[in-house]
């Protein structure tokens, strides 16, 4: 039929008519409203494939085991992982943000010198002249690792030293290598078995040791509990995050702690409160109670409650011989519940903050905490994946971010347990980026690479035949088919977890009652110890008044 | 001379004198400029978005709702005085009319204008009226606004036209003619819009369940706010146009209206008031006694944050509900044009204070156990805006007065003129 | 039977750390925004601190994780928002904000008297190339757009997704768990379906210990909190209720700590 | 609202408060609706003009309002509510068989007895044939003298009464001279022989009403003498008392003589303008 122009006037305004009383139009119009949502400028997430991926946490020493939301390729979120032994399903709160970490604006990507641009050969011609020219002192802050003794070697090949900034708890501990001789780094807290825990400043439920592990503890045995099985008694000066959740707070003057455990260690050995004989505080009760702002009954109360339930384990925070010299009076050193020895080996390091003359060159780990500062006047090679600012650093080296290059993870301070986990790279990081065992191996090709030492540790591992190995679920090492299987089980997220400690592997000598401490003691905030924090904790510094910013944090 | 210098005499509704064009202008420039400040300081916070205010999470409503209630209250004079004289045939207050509707207008424009900025989607106006929540009180505030403003600009009209050089349009003048018959329709559904979002304006706080300072027991679905704002609006609607006719009267220096009228209002906003004054002490007294200690609240701990002590409660109801309404309806004082008019200042300040306590105090009084009390001062921005309206105001009225026939006796009274 | 999602959080064992913030924020896409201040920052969960009004030894903290309480009665920013942007979902009780629907006229804000809502005072940004880090399940909101715990709907979808999948009507519990629970080290927030008699979590919501806060209000939220300490169940009053009972209870308080 | 919109459910509320909105809305709309239907109706009913004209007539000053029958001194006082419309006058034939005592007495204008006068000071004066001859009253020409520009009418078009006949512009004021009959144009004068329209009515003017509502005999001298008056006190300097109306003759071209005084005023008096 033939079609007039007329006729389709009518059918289309007819159509236009009926599309009225159709939903579409309205429908059209109430879409414009999620229209108006997504303006170009507004950053959303990229989609993509979404896989869960297992690792452990590098950040710092204590290991904890992490769950990584992968999309596209890239880390969206991190988790728990509740079966991890140590960690137990926790992270510290810095952790949730860390896949953030890599994006952070401070990160660094290029070298620098003394400020200015400048380039990795420049940066390795320069450290090879230093190296022929005199000694260079390697410093580590996580020593254990397959990078650090990359690092150890490196150093003692070339007749420099190996030196360590070891972790607040690890030196908490240091007291009893003299009068035991068995090296801190040896040495760990039972706390699964102690019924009585008396912290001095140390806090315990606020980044002390691998989060999970005693906030888990707490929470089962002590949260809430009037007469619970683990007794929490925090020292502090303040009504401390720790203390304010203890079962019980002493609040005394501030770094008055040594004299507390010298005026308690006095008590309990006054009234024969303790199987243990030996000398005696020359503190004291009447100054002790001075010292500290507590009346005398307050701290033979103090004394009373500590040892009526056993065992009971003091907590130091940072070096305090007193507060350990206290352990020794309790019975705590060498006993369950106490302070164990957790492996036969264990080395004596050398720690980084003695003075160190006639340096030629430092080469610092990007794994030492920024604000360390070697008292030295070396060249300084300083490796980091993010910028702190304020460096003194001659030279500033990009180091790998968080997942961006394969690590092994060894036992973490304060465990009573060997453990040995893996990190695998799960992103690739930047171009232009290297860390301090890669320098040092490009400088000296004899060094084994990272990759070939986590190898054989493992294939050790397996031949010990001891040990459990932790994943989904827990199996003896011993029935493992093959160390091929064990090592690709640890790359999967598995933990090796050794025996537990025996009792009394170690004994200590207390010849006379150790001075004082020198000076206050340090101030742990957290075991956070990248340049750094992930924006989303600054974010959450600025937004709540729950946590005050850390002042030497300019993130 | 006088027709070679600029004039705009032409323009100016013969037989009123007004001053000289240079002059006018003159007045008008300071406020012009207040009026471009402002809507500099609007355009930055559409574009940079509400940042650019002080508000924040917790004091999520600031300056611009408090201007928001308060100028929608004293412009309650508009549709109260439609009412009187279209409803209830009160001729006397015929010459008032005018002034009542352009205030009204200035009043709503200005409010609907803010209220556009301190949206955070201006974009989405409409959504409100696409998927409305019929339980909301701003649903209703919104849709009543709406229309009444239409109603103003109609009432506006018959007034604009009679300008004496539209005028001359004949389409205009009948146009005018046949509307200004069906004014009185508008005057009807004004009124009951306005009755309508007054209440609402109140029952905005007064359903906040999670706000107990604000939170009123009421009828039906209507809390008690709801029918004491409509109360104080009418109240003090009156008061507000007695102001500004005087202010007026000032400025131009002429009597533009007896002074009966003014005795008039001054009556009926005085009486009104006075009702006002005893329902929202029983009020008071019921939400202190029951309705705030019922949801755990004691009353004394809304009064113990300076500077919103208890005397802010006696500033409210006795010095600035009572007093003036005593004022305005004892014989003595209502005769004395000075003691009339400040007796209007101090019911307008009342209602300010009333708006005031209810929007910014509720916000600044703790809810949780935890919470601490809250200070904000408005940022520059918020402030301009709210100038802005000031000036917007201004201008507008002062057009209208220059060149429409404001005061002059309106047609219909003196002879009727046989419609169609 | 349709359920109803709710927390009970054992305030004896929060410490304050900031884990359930930090999970939340990047969970959903939260932006850390240089600008924001603690009173026009994004924080759906917010640790908030409060003691017994004691100073010196007597003086006692207790945290309290603040995040919408997904009020079940009267839910005060669904009665008042204009345009129906709020809205309580009947299968799950979880009180639903719909940010593309959102005016932003911030009145749900004045309505809450938890303060749990929040506003968008600024266009959503990241440092360079760190959108790439954003999750994907959850749309980041705009400017001028009110947001708020939607106790973490993307993963309430990937369970029923997952339930499907298997051809369940109902979801398995243990797939939907939201990020602050999931992230708490010490287990503190307990989540479960308070209709569900036999569930966990409102098993505790029923203990003497449990409490609301501001619970006479009658919104009847689903968030509860639990304390063995009387002057921190007194906390679930205003204060004219709570400062007279922290004063005896304060008073208790001390012979508990030392026996 | 509508369907397949998500998360919108109806409820009795919703109904119950569109259909109040709803409401509202439509009666807003009507309103506005009727009065321009009105309008247009108007127009099509040729009324508009004396709409106009009545609203016009509502403004003006109660002076310029007076009965023709108070002008004669038939009456004491008494306001014209007819807007000058004699011809529907119902009181016009009670007051006329009353007895005039306006004294008549020279006005120093020229005012013939053979024509009629409307209010906008135009003259109508009957021709052989019903054709009516319309002009400016003796008054205009004297205020006005020689207008700098005249805009006439389209020969054939229709006038209304009241309706603006002729456009005068004078020292850059409008003049509009009101049309004092209504009817068709057939004929215009031109400068020369003075400006003049010819009309022919549509009433017939042997239509004993036809005329009636134009002013005659003792009723021009009552008018004239007040509007002197009036003049007079518009246009007297400032510090001089007023004169009284004595008639004082008026000197052609007023607008020209006394540039100063406010003419817009004056002439918009004089022509009925508001």
């Amino acid at each position: 039929m033939k079609v007039s122009r007329r006729d389709l006037l009518v059918w289309s305004a007819g159509a236009a008519a009926g599309l009225i009383v159709t939903p579409v139009p309205w429908k059209l119009l109430d879409d414009t409203s999620i229209w108006s949502q997504n303006w170009p400028w507004i950053p959303q997430p990229t989609r993509g494939p979404v896989e869960m991926k297992q690792s452990v946490c590098t950040l710092c020493p204590q290991g904890c085991g992490m769950r990584v939301r992968m999309a596209a390729g890239w880390p969206v979120g991190v988790a728990g992982v509740s079966s991890h032994p140590v960690s137990r399903g926790a992270l510290c709160p810095l952790g949730f943000g860390a896949h953030q970490l890599n994006w952070h604006p401070q990160r660094l990507k290029t070298v620098r010198h003394r400020g200015g641009a400048s380039a990795w050969g420049d940066a390795q011609a320069a450290f090879a002249k230093a190296c022929k020219e005199g000694p260079v002192v390697v410093i580590d802050g996580y020593p254990g690792r397959a990078a650090s003794s990359m690092l150890e070697s490196f150093a003692q090949k070339h007749d420099g030293g190996y030196r360590v900034v070891l972790s607040a708890e690890t030196r908490a501990l240091t007291p009893y290598e003299k009068w035991s001789g068995v090296p801190a780094s040896a040495l760990g807290y039972d706390l699964e078995n102690a019924k009585t825990i008396v912290s001095f400043g140390a806090p315990l439920l606020d980044g002390w040791g691998a989060p999970g592990r005693f906030t888990r503890l707490w929470a089962e045995r002590a949260a809430g509990m009037n007469d619970p099985q683990l007794r929490l008694i925090q020292v502090d000066e303040s009504l401390s995050r720790t203390a304010s959740r203890a079962w019980q707070w002493v609040p005394v003057r501030a770094s008055a702690e040594s004299a507390l455990a010298a005026g308690v260690a006095r008590v309990l050995l006054e009234e024969r409160l303790v199987a243990w004989r030996g000398p005696m505080p020359s503190l004291t009760l009447a100054e002790a109670a001075e010292r500290t702002g507590l009346s005398a009954d307050a701290i033979r109360d103090l004394a009373r409650t500590i040892v009526a339930r056993t065992p009971a384990v003091a907590i130091g925070n940072g070096i305090d011989p007193e507060i350990a010299a206290l352990n020794v009076v309790l019975g705590a050193a060498a006993t369950p519940g106490g302070i164990v020895r957790r492996s036969k080996r264990g080395a004596a390091y050398v720690p980084a903050d003695a003075a160190m003359p006639s340096v030629r060159a430092a080469l610092i780990d990007a794994s030492v905490p920024w604000d360390f500062a070697p008292q030295t006047d070396a060249e300084v090679f300083r490796f980091a994946a993010w910028d702190g600012g304020s460096s003194r650093a001659d030279w500033l080296l990009p180091a790998p971010g968080f997942l961006e290059e394969l690590m092994d993870v060894p036992t973490a301070p304060t465990l009573a347990a060997e453990t040995y986990a893996i990190a695998p790279s799960l992103t690739k990081p930047p171009a232009e980026v290297q860390s301090a065992a890669q320098f040092l191996g490009g400088i000296d090709p004899s060094l084994t690479p990272v990759d070939k030492i986590i190898h054989s540790r493992c294939g050790n591992l397996f031949h010990a035949r001891a040990g459990t190995l932790i994943g989904r679920e827990a199996t003896p090492v011993a029935k493992i088919a093959s160390a091929q299987a064990l090592e690709e089980q640890l790359q999967k997220g598995a933990v090796w977890v050794g025996e537990a400690a025996r009792p009394g592997g170690w004994r200590c000598e207390l010849k006379e009652w150790p001075a004082a401490a020198s000076g206050p003691p340090e101030n742990l905030t957290a075991t956070w110890s990248a340049p750094v924090l992930p924006p989303l904790a600054t974010k959450l510094y600025q937004e709540s008044s729950l946590r005050e910013m850390p002042a030497r944090r300019n993130a | 001379m006088a027709s070679a210098a600029l004039t705009d005499s032409r323009w100016i509704t013969r037989g009123e004198e007004r001053t000289s064009l240079s002059r006018f202008l003159l007045w008008l420039a300071p406020w012009t400029v207040l009026l471009a400040l402002g809507a500099y300081a609007a355009g930055l916070c559409l574009y940079f978005g509400l940042n650019q205010t002080n508000m924040d999470n917790r004091f999520a409503f600031g300056l611009w709702i408090f201007l928001d209630l308060g100028i929608i209250a004293l412009g309650a004079g508009a549709f109260f005085t439609g009412f009187l004289v279209y409803i209830l045939k009160r001729a006397e207050l015929r010459p008032i009319l005018n002034t009542a509707v352009v205030v009204g207008f200035i009043c709503y424009s200005g409010a609907v204008g803010i209220l556009g900025i301190d949206v955070g989607q201006p974009l989405r106006f409409w959504f409100t009226f696409w998927h409305p929540n019929t339980h909301s009180m701003l649903t209703e505030v919104t849709f009543c606004i709406t229309c009444y403003l239409l109603v103003l600009c109609l009432e506006y009209i018959p007034i604009l036209l009679r300008n004496r050089q539209l005028r001359k349009l004949p389409s205009f003048l009948v146009f005018e003619h046949q509307l200004h018959k069906l004014v009185p329709v508008l005057a009807g559904v004004g009124t009951l819009l306005s009755f309508f979002h007054q209440g609402s304006l109140g029952g905005l706080y007064g359903v906040l369940r999670g706000r107990p300072f604000a939170f009123r027991q009421g009828f039906f679905i209507w809390p008690s706010t709801f029918f004491l704002f409509i109360l104080s609006a009418i109240a003090t609607g009156p008061s507000f146009l007695m102001l500004v006719t005087a202010t007026v009267e000032k400025v131009t220096g002429r009597r533009l209206v007896p002074q009966e009228v003014f005795r008039r209002l001054g009556f009926i906003s005085g009486s009104l008031l006075a009702i006002y004054v005893a329902a929202k002490s029983i009020d008071t007294l019921i939400w202190l006694n029951v309705t705030s200690p019922s949801v755990g609240f004691a009353p004394w701990q809304y009064y113990i944050y300076k500077p919103f002590g208890t005397p802010i409660l006696f500033v409210e109801i006795v010095l600035l509900g009572l007093v003036p309404a005593f004022l305005l309806t004892y014989r003595k004082t209502a005769m004395r044009r000075g003691w009339l008019l400040s007796a209007a200042v101090l019911a307008c300040a009342g209602v300010l204070l009333n708006r005031f306590v209810l929007t910014v105090q509720t916000l600044a009084v703790p809810t949780l156990p935890f919470d601490e009390f809250l200070q904000y001062t408005p940022s520059w921005q918020e402030v301009a805006s709210f100038g802005g309206v000031i000036a917007y105001g201004v201008i507008i009225y002062s057009l209208s007065y220059r060149y429409l026939p404001m005061f002059a006796p309106s047609k219909g009274e003196n002879t009727n003129v046989s419609g169609d | 039977m349709s359920a109803r999602y709710g927390m009970v959080i054992d305030l004896d064992r929060c410490t304050g750390c900031g884990s359930c913030m930090m999970a939340c924020a990047s969970e959903n896409n939260v932006p850390p925004l240089p600008q924001a201040t603690a009173r026009t920052g994004l924080t759906p969960m917010l640790v908030r601190k409060a003691s017994n009004g004691m100073e010196g030894g007597a003086r006692r903290e207790v945290f309290i994780p603040i995040m919408c309480m997904h009020c079940e009665h009267e839910t005060p920013c669904v009665k008042v928002c204009p345009q129906q942007a709020v809205e309580v979902d009947k299968a799950t009780g979880i009180v639903m904000q719909m940010p593309q629907r959102c005016l932003g006229c911030r009145y749900c804000m004045t309505a809450c008297p938890y303060h749990a809502r929040y506003f968008n005072w600024w266009d959503p940004a990241w440092p360079k190339g760190m959108e790439k880090s954003l999750n994907p399940g959850v749309a980041s909101r705009m400017r001028g757009v009110v947001e708020k715990c939607n106790m973490c709907h993307a993963r309430l979808h990937t369970a029923k997704e997952k339930a499907a999948a298997a051809g369940k009507r109902e979801i398995d519990l243990a797939d939907y768990v939201p990020a602050c629970v999931e992230a708490c080290p010490t287990g503190a927030i307990r989540f479960g379906n308070l209709a569900d008699p036999n569930d966990a979590a409102s098993k505790e919501a029923r203990s003497p210990e449990a409490f609301r806060l501001l619970a006479r209000i009658g919104t009847e939220p689903k968030v509860y909190y639990k304390s063995k300490e009387a002057w921190v169940r007194a906390l679930a009053e205003s204060k004219s209720g709570s400062v007279p009972e922290v004063k005896r209870v304060e008073a208790g308080h001390a012979e508990v700590q030392h026996g | 609202m509508f369907p397949g919109i998500d998360g919108f459910h109806w409820t009795a509320g919703h109904v119950v408060f569109l259909s109040l909105f709803f409401a509202v809305v439509m009666t807003i709309a009507a309103t506005v609706v009727s009065a321009a239907q009105r309008t247009a109706h108007a127009f099509r009913k040729k009324r508009a003009i004396e709409f106009c004209w009545k609203s016009d007539f509502a403004e003006l000053p109660e002076a310029e309002r007076r009965c023709r029958h108070e002008l004669a001194g038939r009456v004491m006082s008494r306001t014209c509510d007819n807007a000058f419309d004699c011809r529907h006058c119902e009181k016009y034939s009670q007051f006329a068989v009353l007895p005039a005592r306006g004294t008549v007495h020279s006005l120093g204008l020229d005012y013939p007895e053979d024509r009629f006068y409307h209010r906008g000071h135009t003259w109508v004066k009957p021709e052989e044939g019903g054709i009516l001859t319309v002009g400016l009253d003796a008054l205009a020409e004297h205020v006005i003298g020689c207008a700098d520009s005249v805009k006439m009418p389209e020969i054939g078009s229709d006038l209304e009464i009241n309706e603006t006949a002729w456009r005068m512009k004078k020292n850059g004021n409008e003049i509009r001279v009101r049309a004092p009959i209504e009817g068709k144009v057939v004929g215009i004068g031109g400068p020369e022989e003075g400006w003049f329209l010819k009309i022919s009515p549509r009433l017939s003017a042997s239509d004993p009403v036809a005329l009636r509502h134009l002013l005659r005999g003792p009723e021009v001298y009552g008018w004239i003498s007040r509007e002197l008056e009036r003049l007079q006190m518009q246009l007297r300097a400032p510090d001089t008392p007023p004169s009284l109306a004595d008639g004082g003759v008026l000197v052609p071209g007023l607008m020209d003589a006394v540039p100063e005084a406010n003419w817009d005023n004056v002439l918009a008096e004089t022509f009925l303008e508001v």
